[in-house]
């Protein structure tokens, strides 16, 4: 009986999440030296505000797009399609919004069709054609970067749909709408992997497709659905991402937010060569992306110098995650530690 | 036919139609968008066939474009630069080819200024000087200002953020306290303004945005501050595309720094006269605007992006 | 060698066919497509891509990814252009330097990708940032490169016809394609790259020097990416710290279109040469038509990549099912 | 080697073992599933790091950092799961890191010359430009030896090169090794085959559970006492184990044909055969190297596609178009290559259980996660399957425990018809009873069974009928009493 509190602590201690977490630790402990303005928290007509809560809703556009991500690198691939997918579901659905008037439910139902349009496009071509998928989902990006564009002839709209904005702006119990769809989608999203075989069958494609193929895993069918929720998740981001800019640029929306979502599902811990996954570790790497992008404003870092700081957070965060670096620290303290007792 | 025969190219001669090639950067925004429309359109309108090029961001398609219009025996070509430098080569091998080429927007450096026939320019430096003017104005020179740059290392971003610092070196109390890229996007712009107003808090009492793009994300953000853009911030941008003159009716954006994308007219007109062979300026700056909140309402109609 | 139209070379002969076809079909369709000067257009528009991508070849080959190689690029052209603009270097010696850096720069990346076993997407990644922000670091403003060997360089070239030149840039990617072919077929090195992509504890079992190839093959990447920066100063005779923005993509691209499998083990370098042209015959093609606005430009090279794989696709897929297990 | 320890997480492999092989000598290393035995020479070449002890060459004392420096040592391995670079060419894995130069450059004339004779020391002839991938699992074993003998060692090392070898090519080998006993090398040599062992060892080492059981000359210990040191049991519960493996051949046929094949076939695979498969039945495939029997069995599962022929389950006809088509109709398949078909590496021992299970099921249905425990306690018991734990990555197992689990995979599946490619491979003498039992316990039940292995002697005890490849044809068939290994000999070697 006693011993259960230390193996859930060495389980913790074994998952993958504890590195990234390490990693925002890290970046947290930095604000709370410098910057202790950072964790300040004040209520206006009973909603809560402060840089924290800012980053956290600011993270949510790469969180959903992070947990489409995770499944599909679970399986080996990867989707360059997702920025452009939020770039024809955010002016689709603005333009429908100004010019037909729609409601928001319409406006939900069309962007989910249209997303799960592209995910079945991106999916057959991959698993039953057998195009590589970073080729399908380029294409895809390039190509659905000018559906966007044609949409409304490259200009800016106005958000006027009150359902949209109401995602993007509003609180509940004094909590943005935004981190309530991050929570739930993860919460829908870990119910079907962990209590349907979604997440077995995936983590089983990704780590070898011939022997799950001839376990009678539909590997096909899997990886189509990956690339189908991933283009969903992108959809969502696109309503939220507009909803609170209040407007939508073609070309602007989500561009190299593909980069982000991948950088945070490496960084939260599942491989890139597709296998074991975490969605938790995701999120926090989209968390830790965005704390890193806030510290550096506020900490007035020049924009075009800002690279290099960002560079070196990334790589310490790997470093964490290198069992022999963390090895070498352990020996160098030991060494530090032996002349002093 | 389009034959490659430059020397016999002639706007006049033999009602041979005739080609021109237009460089266009990218489709980043409003702005371009508009620029693009009105050269195809003027080239419609005159009858000249257009080949044009959205080189996507990317200075070496651009270099590619002209090369393939190169390649094609265009008459003229039209080229709205990516950045100042790295033109040389390129433009050479046109003036070899006898190809007058026309640049649009922007100015760029090189060593003769044979290799292109006439710039016909918006001065950005300029433009950042009239939001600088018109800021000291309405705020009486004394200002803590948050600056929303465009792309580090875009020309226009480099010129307009040194047009204003100059504009307010004469106002000892116009301070920036804060500059940081917004990448010319409305979300990017957003962010930052977000992220700095709850740094600096009650100081801000003025924002300077490179493009209207990057104003509308700041206004959504002085807004979910709990704050009255355009009265409590003050906000100038540059450009003054159609939202940006729908933002000022609203009263939120205070001020737009006209920055016009109409070029195509002029353009072809310096199109003309290059095949002619007549001499003219080797700049014709356009005229920039300053609108604000009190003259938006009668100029919105009249906007044509 | 002895024979060509193998099951082997089928995937490089299927990419061939698709370029030969791409290009033909523009020819058919468009006047003056057909000529030298499109050809050698080709080859110097995408000088910096091919070079960047030929040093990718590798690093895909062994199961690894690199992004930073658009930073680089856009580093080496302002590194460049500094040292000579502000510094009074020599350009000779500065572009030594500048490929010095380059390498070095790749093989540290190397060495903490083998080393401390750390993802190369994220690795490198950092590296994409950390050059793009150095590159700032060196000069935010750009600058031309006013140097007779640079005027020299760029006037220079190999004359196919009177009026055809084959130019430094595109003689650079040549000479890159034609010694990476060599290492890549003919050298231990080559091998070795292709036993880490195909399986990297069995090469280790096998006695291969993983960990010495692996860090080569960043540095060898890096050494291209430079060079790819040489390149691109030699086409533009200026320095950006902006240049080559979201390079490494086109790159992967052309790799990965060119047959090479991201995971690792199986590709062809000629196959990247062939990515790179029907990437650039594509871009080109719709340069002639020139009529299409710019959302219609983005769609139609979508369509036209997507149909063009999947022919390359259904080319080696039916003969490839026939022979599997 | 002296006092070698060795610990992954949470197991102890290896604890104070002490080995040594001498110049001239083909020196046995056995144990059952799980004792160490690949671990000790992963240790010896450097793959894994040792936690202690020493180990000596020639009296100096040496440690490797990784195999290469092991090679340049002149220790020479081949490993117990093949390891070969799928996409490159037979010549080129048999010549990896020490291809032939001219002038720098590769040599490759000279390259596949060498290659060409490093197989014929093997007797091979194969076209060298191949992918081995695309090489039958016998033909890869074969490359994977050839490239080891082309070193100049000392010392030789070969784990379980013989799993998947036929008679033919074991006597090849056992040529070679002799050969080169002779030359003055060392030799070790890791089987779960007795006879082999008999047939060349000198002496043997025993190991069990990472430790030393004892060094013996090969004459002075008889066979069922080298069991019991293996297995730890007295002798008496050995030799009951021994009374298992005489099972067999006795019981009689019952019940109706569960599977008909007519004209099965395959272009550039099989040629057309005729098939029937009774419940209740178990049917040998034999055959050489290569005759075509996975093939037959891949085509029966759906997982090739066949080009001609009709397949009739219990008298209706069925398409069989793919594996889980298969599965859904009663059909499993335990393939011989478990690396890169069989295990999903990086997934626990349970989750490898239930997966054709759960795929069964399809997606929303998932198994309780009690019926899961259940199932993965059950078999782990009921194989002997020596795993830490069921969360455990399977690839921490060793190469016979992964076998077994690959076997509860679908046996929990309770299939019509189970087809068994090689599935003793890599097994222990005490396991491979037990499989046996298994098979003969399933057929009682009134499983159909179909039996694939390179052992004539195992497919003769397990069936009732056996059907005889050669060349990717079917070349007869014999049943109950006519099934001997003499006559099966004789059918692959007489017919024309
Ligand atoms: N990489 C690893 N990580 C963790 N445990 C391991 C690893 N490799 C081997 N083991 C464990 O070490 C023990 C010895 O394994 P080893 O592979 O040496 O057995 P073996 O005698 O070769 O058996 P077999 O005959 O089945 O091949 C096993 O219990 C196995 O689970
Ligand atoms: N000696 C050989 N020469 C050429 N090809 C061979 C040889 N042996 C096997 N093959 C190839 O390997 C393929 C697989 O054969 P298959 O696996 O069906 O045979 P098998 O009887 O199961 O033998 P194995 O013991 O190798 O598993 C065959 O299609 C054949 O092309
Ligand atoms: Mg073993
Ligand atoms: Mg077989």
């Amino acid at each position: 009986m006693n011993s259960a509190p230390s193996t859930i602590i060495s389980r913790f201690l074994q998952s993958r999440i504890v590195w990234p977490l390490a990693g925002l630790a890290l970046l947290l402990l930095f604000n709370f030296v410098f910057d202790r303005a950072f964790f300040e928290v004040s209520t206006r007509d009973g909603n809560f505000y402060g840089p924290m809560l800012t980053v956290m809703r600011l993270s949510v556009v790469v969180m959903l797009l992070a947990m489409g991500m995770t499944l599909v690198i679970a399986t080996g691939g990867v989707d360059l399609s997702v920025g452009s997918v939020m770039a024809i579901v955010g002016t689709l659905t603005a333009f429908l919004a100004v010019k037909h008037h729609l409601s928001f439910p319409s406006l939900l139902g069309v962007a989910i069709s249209v997303s799960l349009a592209i995910g079945v496009f991106n999916g057959v071509l991959i698993s039953c054609v057998g195009i590589q998928p970073i080729v399908v989902t380029l294409i895809m990006m390039v190509l659905g970067r000018g559906v966007a564009l044609n949409i409304t002839g490259g200009s800016p709209l106005q958000v006027v749909d009150s359902g949209v904005l109401f995602l993007g702006k509003s609180f509940i119990v004094g909590v943005p709408v935004q981190i309530f769809l991050v929570v739930l989608v993860f919460a829908i999203t870990v119910i079907l992997c962990r209590k349907t075989a979604i997440g077995l069958f995936v983590e089983a494609v990704g780590d070898n497709e011939t022997a799950s193929r001839l376990s009678g895993v539909n590997a096909r069918g899997i990886k189509v659905l990956v690339y189908i929720f991933s283009a969903v998740c992108a959809a969502l981001a696109a309503l939220v991402s507009i909803g609170d800019a209040g407007s939508v640029d073609p070309d602007g929306l989500g561009q190299m937010l593909e980069l982000d979502a991948i950088t945070a599902v490496v960084v939260g811990g599942t491989v890139l060569t597709g296998g074991r996954f975490t969605l938790l570790g995701s999120l926090i790497g989209a968390l830790l992306i965005q704390t890193l992008a806030t510290t550096l404003i506020r900490q007035g870092m020049d924009s075009a110098y800002a690279p290099v700081p960002k560079a070196l957070v990334i790589l310490v965060v790997c470093l964490l995650q290198s069992q022999k670096f963390r090895a070498q620290i352990a020996s160098l303290i030991g060494n530090f530690r032996k002349p002093t007792s | 036919d389009k034959k490659a025969d430059t020397q016999s190219a002639n706007p006049q001669g033999g009602g041979k139609k005739l080609v021109v090639g237009f460089s266009q950067v990218g489709a980043d925004n409003d702005w371009r968008v508009a620029e693009t429309k009105s050269i195809r359109d003027e080239a419609a309108k005159r009858g000249i066939e257009l080949k044009y090029d959205d080189a996507k961001d990317d200075m070496s398609k651009q270099l590619a474009a002209i090369s393939s219009f190169i390649a094609q025996g265009v008459d003229a070509i039209i080229l709205a630069p990516k950045v100042e430098t790295g033109w040389e080569p390129v433009l050479k091998e046109a003036k070899a080819a006898k190809i007058p080429v026309i640049l649009v927007d922007r100015g760029i450096k090189v060593s003769d200024e044979s290799l292109y026939a006439t710039l016909i320019a918006s001065d950005f430096v300029a433009e950042g000087k009239m939001a600088a003017d018109w800021l000291a104005k309405k705020t009486g020179g004394k200002a803590n200002i948050i600056e929303l740059e465009g792309t580090p290392g875009a020309a226009p971003a480099i010129d307009r953020k040194k047009g204003f610092a100059d504009g307010i070196a004469a106002f000892p109390e116009m301070k920036i306290i804060a500059a940081q890229s917004g990448d010319f996007k409305t979300a990017k712009g957003k962010e930052v303004t977000e992220t700095l107003l709850q740094k600096h808090g009650k100081d801000v009492t003025a924002i300077y945005a490179h493009n209207d793009n990057m104003a509308l994300g700041a206004i959504e953000a002085i807004k979910a501050a709990g704050k009255k853009p355009g009265q409590e911030i003050i906000i100038v941008s540059v450009d003054a595309v159609k939202a940006g003159f729908e933002s000022m009716v609203k009263g939120e954006l205070n001020c737009a720094v006209e920055c016009t994308p109409l070029l195509g007219p002029a353009a072809f007109d310096a199109v003309d006269m290059a095949l002619k062979g007549d001499k003219f300026d080797k700049k014709t700056v356009v005229q920039d605007r300053v609108f604000d909140q009190s003259s938006a309402a009668t100029e919105l109609p009249n906007r044509k992006y | 060698m002895k024979q060509i139209f193998t099951r082997k070379n089928l995937p490089i002969l299927a990419t061939t066919f698709v370029l030969v076809l791409l290009f033909g079909t523009f020819s058919v369709l468009f006047d003056n497509f057909l000529s030298l000067r499109v050809v050698t257009d080709l080859f110097a528009s995408n000088a910096h891509v091919g070079v960047v991508a030929i040093g990718m070849t590798f690093v895909i080959l062994s199961g690894g990814i690199d992004l930073s190689v658009g930073s680089v690029v856009g580093f080496t052209t302002i590194f460049v252009a500094t040292l000579v603009g502000k510094h009074e270097v020599h350009p000779v010696l500065a572009i030594l330097l500048a490929l010095l850096v380059g390498s070095v720069f790749g093989a540290g990346m190397g060495i903490f990708i083998q080393v401390y076993q750390l993802p190369p997407f994220l690795v490198t990644l950092a590296g994409m940032f950390f050059a793009r922000g150095m590159a700032f670091v060196v000069s935010k403003q750009s600058l031309e490169i006013n140097h007779r060997f640079y005027s020299a360089v760029i006037d220079a070239g190999i004359p196919l016809t009177d009026k055809v030149i084959l130019r430094a840039p595109a003689c650079i990617f040549v000479a890159v394609f034609v010694v990476a072919l060599v290492l890549a077929h003919f050298s231990r090195f080559g091998r070795n790259v292709y036993a880490v992509g195909g399986n990297a504890a069995s090469s280790l079992l096998m006695g291969v020097p993983v960990g010495r190839t692996r860090i080569w093959i960043y540095t060898l990447s890096g050494f291209c990416a430079a060079l790819g920066g040489v390149v691109f100063t030699f086409r533009t005779q200026a320095g950006n710290a902006t240049n080559a923005f979201g390079l490494e993509l086109d790159a992967i691209a052309a790799v990965v279109i060119g047959g090479t499998l991201l995971s690792g083990g199986v590709g062809y370098v000629a196959g990247t040469l062939m990515g790179v042209l029907i990437y650039g015959t594509i871009l080109t093609g719709i340069r002639f038509y020139g009529n299409l606005d710019s959302s219609w430009q983005r769609m139609a090279i979508g369509a036209l990549l997507l149909v063009f794989i999947v022919i390359q696709r259904l080319l080696t897929r039916a003969p490839a099912r026939e022979a599997s297990h | 080697m002296r006092g070698i320890s060795k610990a992954f997480r949470g197991v102890q492999a290896l604890k104070g073992v002490d080995f040594t092989v001498r110049a001239g000598e083909i020196h046995a290393l056995m144990g059952e599933n799980g004792a160490g035995k690949s671990t000790l020479i992963k240790v010896l070449t450097g793959v894994h790091p040792r936690d202690g002890g020493e180990v000596l060459l020639a009296g100096q004392s040496v440690s490797p950092q990784a195999p290469r420096e092991a090679e340049e040592l002149g220790i020479s391995t081949v490993y117990q799961e093949i390891n070969l670079i799928p996409e490159l060419s037979v010549a080129e894995n048999i010549m990896l890191g020490r291809q032939p130069r001219r002038f720098g450059f590769i040599d490759w004339k000279e390259l596949h010359t060498r290659a060409r004779r490093a197989l014929q020391r093997l007797e091979i002839e194969i076209d060298l430009h191949r992918s081995v991938s695309s090489c039958s699992l016998a033909l890869q074993q074969m490359v994977a030896i050839a490239r080891a003998l082309d070193v100049n060692a000392k010392l030789l090392i070969l784990d379980e090169p013989t799993s998947s070898l036929d008679e033919h090519e074991v006597a090849e080998l056992f040529k070679v090794m002799r050969r080169l006993r002779e030359q003055g090398l060392g030799l070790v040599f890791v089987t779960h085959f007795m006879d082999q062992v008999y047939a060349v060892s000198d002496s043997i080492t025993v190991l069990r559970n990472g430790e030393l059981v004892g060094e013996f000359k090969t004459a002075e210990l008889p066979k069922i006492q080298l069991v019991g040191k293996m297995l730890g049991r007295e002798l008496a519960a050995v030799e009951k184990v021994g009374d298992t493996m005489a099972l067999g051949a006795d019981a009689k046929t019952t019940g109706d044909a569960f599977l008909t094949a007519k004209q099965l076939g395959r272009k550039g695979g099989v040629e057309p055969l005729d098939l029937e498969i009774r419940k209740g039945e178990v049917i040998g495939l034999a055959g050489l190297l290569g005759s075509g029997r996975t093939e037959t069995a891949r085509l029966l599962f759906g997982a090739d596609r066949k080009t001609s022929g009709s397949i009739t389950l219990d008298g209706r006809a069925t398409a069989l178009s793919s594996p889980a088509k298969a599965i859904g109709s009663g059909i499993a398949f335990c393939s011989e290559d478990r690396k890169s078909e069989g295990i999903v590496p990086s997934l626990s021992v349970r989750e490898n259980i239930i997966l054709a299970m759960q795929a069964g099921r399809g997606i929303l249905r998932l198994l309780p996660r009690r019926k899961q425990d259940e199932l993965a306690a059950h078999y782990i018991n009921a194989l002997r399957i020596k795993t830490p734990s069921p969360e455990t990555p399977i690839q921490n197992l060793s190469g016979g425990n992964q076998q077994k689990v690959l076997l509860a995979r679908w046996l929990c599946l309770q299939p019509k018809l189970i087809i068994l490619d090689e599935p003793t491979r890599g097994i222990d003498v005490g396991a491979k009873a037990e499989i046996e039992k298994l098979v003969d316990s399933l057929r009682r039940e009134g499983m159909a069974i179909l039996f694939i292995s390179s052992e004539l002697e195992e497919v003769v005890r397990a069936s009732q009928r056996v059907l005889v490849l050669r060349d990717r044809k079917k070349v007869g068939e014999l049943s109950g009493e006519q099934i001997n290994e003499d006559r099966i000999m004789e059918m692959i070697a007489t017919h024309e």
